[in-house]
């Protein structure tokens, strides 16, 4: 059964400097509070992995958190670039981050592999492009039927997932429903997993399209309500374009983004 | 009516979609012209994003490829995982629709980086799910703006294969897919010639000058003999649009 | 769109003698009315895939239907053995037939691997068992990354594929919710495909759990109220628990059987 | 209060869940033995069907592993691929939960046929999810009825490796899980030697002799030393499992 935890004793207990990271959400029920979170406590040198970094990866990059980022494509949707992501790859502001950059497609594999307690997960992928080149979690596999030759990735364990869902009930059985892209995926292929919900219940009620995630592969939840602003949480708050317009001028300016953070970490 | 470049491409994009089943979404200028597609000429088209989406009909546009309309509207929603596997990788997609930063001479695309890879001069946002749709698709319809820095003579960076090297090279990496049929612009259509894989002007939107085009391609364009004249947007097609557009607008924020 | 169709059309446009089937269902909605159509339409020397065949493949096999058996469990659940299908294989009768075999985590992966339009599958299976040394379709596959060996199975892409679902629109859309087994698969890995359904409704509204394939990946839809009985569909009918006894002395006896079959073929 | 022999194997069956978190519950006898558990020693006990019901908490007894009230009652319904990939394969279940037409002295296991595989005496079932519930556990109990014919020296076709030829060979084979640990059966317990993963007797039931379970037993069965006698089942797990099964019985049927 999953441990109910506050979102900083979360943080505090299952995110440590050095770690391998995944932040999953795709658009929707994205664990921005989480993410915050961990700036406020400081952590360091963490691989951050995701498929769609976009605003909280940009102020945990920012921040300083991060050594490497292992994605597949990295932009504030709806808006345009990530100005720390751009800062940091392109002038190795604050600090030089290595990346690791796949497809959606491998990285999804990658998780599917790593959920499934397998090394490498294969995919029709990468060929003819420039992507291959510069990672070495892709290479090739061949069919011992058809003898085809086929795209292999490399799996994805991280340390810690980190995700948001709607609801989980006392014993840690989590909820979501709506576009929940990968999330059940990085939970399964992770070694611990902190999920951050809007509410916790008594009684989970089914709902259409729900995915559950029992209390048992659960480490713990943390009750945080809006813990998924500005993306959205289906059921709860729609997505808050304002905030990622808004986004873009704080991020492009070290100084402006500066001032962000001391708000963010005073709170 | 009068229009802007930019309607009168998202209406000739939209309208590459009549009679298609089904359309994989790239997340930019594609989306507006697929949902238009589904307000026109294509009402029963199945929208399909990489978020997992199935049969999306968002009544305002999608703001991004996971808005919480695309999932309420859809016929199904799956995985991330499932989505590349099950459905675009098979190759049961009818059309793949895809935005670029760079599209090359051969239909190749990169969204990747401007400059050296390891320190770049611009560093864009990546793949995405654009090399497998590139890859997978029966056919791949590319829709940018036209301008000498997004339509180049070669890329330093290949994200998404088009026709790759020239004639046979998908064929030889095992593609399913056709490839890039068609590029639509804000200034006109260009399609790959058959015997080289070069992308060629076959269409040229009205008002819009053939040296203007070439000025605006990064390689030296080839016009095709039987040039035509884009037909103009219909007032339809225009007050669908707009209202596409304004719904979407007042929710704040633009497509990516 | 699914083409909206009779059983009996169904049947005589999608199945076709020599055909690869699979009439997939785990215990829940088996399309049963669909296998018996076939029997009346006395197809021939079909291969029969499913993952856990029962009375309705004992029936067909029985009836002289089919050439091949692809399987991973053959009995009558909560009964014990299928007499048609043990009479086939260990007496020839009523004709031979030829068994390819695999365990429940192979099968569902080749199903996998067929969906997701790969010649193989990667899992950890067989291993030490002895049966892969009986079929061609389980081979090694070495990870290009840790090196390390693991089973590789052979996809499986059917002719045609048929499921029973709860409802379907007009359109062809497949609803079906509660214990879905790998009809999903089934279905995308097939070139054809029929469903039968409860019935067909103008909306399908949201249900908890609920799987829809969408009428463009769908070839043709029939309306059969009962067409899983005696298995069951949930929200609709229970499993018919008497039938799954009663059929176990028709099956025992040759003599039996035919005149069950005379009067399945008479109706 | 008297009880069966069949009402003592299930009974010491489901004590052997106590303190589990989650089982992967096989076809069979093993069914019974699990949803007693979750009436007695085990309340929390996570059951995962191969069907793809996961925390499955039905009132009646199963009839098969697919039950409508499995998917019901379950916390979870997952596809079977997901069920065998996503939650069996990693090896994050507790205890694997078996039955067996044959199970030889090292615990393997066979339920495809009696005789030659292509011309077989009797042909059973197959393997269903047993091959790699054995594999991937992390410890595995096996759970049969007594007989020369059951318990044999040798099998002709291994459908689930148990210790294979002995000690290290699962370990050579790359396999997590720990093995059967455990042979249950309707005269007593057998449990691996250390040394040799042979099984041999730690348990017998109480009332039965030991030269029963030797006659019983198609090897030469080695008896521990500190032999103990099982508890006799109590009041209330009679009761439990009583009202599992009439309730089931009047719904037709038995577990198969």
């Amino acid at each position: 059964m999953a441990e109910l935890v506050s979102l900083a004793e979360g943080v505090a207990e299952l995110v440590h400097d050095g770690d391998a990271v995944a932040l999953e959400g795709f658009t929707h029920l994205i664990p921005v509070a989480a993410g915050q979170e961990i700036i406020r406590q400081g952590r360091r040198d963490l691989t951050l992995i995701r498929m769609t970094p976009d605003i909280v990866y940009d102020q945990l990059i920012g921040a300083g958190c991060a050594a490497r980022l292992v994605f597949s494509w990295g932009g504030n949707p709806g808006v345009g670039s990530l100005h720390r992501f751009r800062d940091a790859v392109e002038n190795a502001w604050p600090r030089p981050i290595e990346i690791e950059e796949h497809s959606h497609a491998g990285m999804a594999n990658r998780y599917v592999a790593g959920a499934s307690g397998l090394p490498f997960a294969v995919l029709r992928g990468y060929v003819g492009t420039d992507i291959a080149k510069h990672t070495k979690t892709v290479a090739t596999v061949t069919c011992p039927f058809t003898g085809e030759a086929l795209t292999a990735v490399a799996a994805l364990n991280p340390d810690v997932a980190v995700i948001h869902a709607q609801r989980a009930d006392r014993r840690g059985n989590v909820q979501m429903w709506g576009i929940t892209g990968v999330q059940k995926e990085a939970v399964l292929a992770a070694s611990r997993s902190l999920v951050t919900v809007e509410e916790i219940v008594d009684e989970l009620e089914p709902q259409p399209g729900a995915v559950v995630l029992p209390g048992w592969v659960v480490t713990a939840v943390a009750e945080v309500p809006r813990g998924a602003h500005p993306s959205y949480a289906q059921g709860y708050y729609d997505r808050d374009n304002d905030y990622y317009q808004s986004w873009d001028p704080i991020s492009r300016d070290r100084e402006t983004f500066g001032r962000w953070l001391e708000e963010v970490t005073a709170a | 009516m009068t229009w802007t470049a930019d309607e009168m491409m998202t209406v000739t994009a939209a309208r590459s979609l009549a009679g298609r089943t089904s359309c994989f979404v790239g997340i930019g200028l594609p989306s507006t012209a697929a949902n238009l597609a589904r307000r026109t000429c294509s009402p029963e088209l199945a929208l399909i994003y990489e978020s997992g989406a199935i049969g999306a009909k968002p009544t305002t546009l999608p703001l991004s490829i996971g808005d919480g309309e695309l999932g309420e509207t859809a016929d199904a929603v799956v995985s991330v995982p499932e989505i590349f596997n099950y459905w675009l990788q098979p190759g049961r997609v009818d059309v793949g629709f895809l935005g670029a930063a760079q599209v090359d001479r051969r239909g190749n695309i990169n969204t990747t980086v401007i400059g050296d890879y390891r320190s770049p001069a611009v560093r864009l946002p990546g793949a995405g799910g654009a090399p497998e749709i590139a890859a997978s698709c029966r056919e791949t319809i590319v829709v940018v703006r036209h301008k000498p820095r997004t339509l180049v003579d070669r890329l330093e960076f290949i994200t998404s294969l088009g026709f790759g090297d020239g004639p046979g090279h998908r064929a030889a990496l095992g593609l399913r897919g056709r490839g890039p049929i068609r590029l639509i612009t804000d200034l006109g259509v260009l399609e790959p010639d058959p015997a080289t894989c070069e992308l060629t002007l076959v269409s040229i939107h009205p008002g819009v000058a053939v040296d203007a085009v070439r000025a605006a391609t990064g390689w030296p364009l080839t016009v095709r003999a039987d040039l035509r004249t884009t037909e103009e947007p219909t007032a339809a097609e225009l007050t669908a649009l707009r209202s596409l557009t304004t719904r979407s607008s007042t929710r704040g924020g633009g497509v990516a």
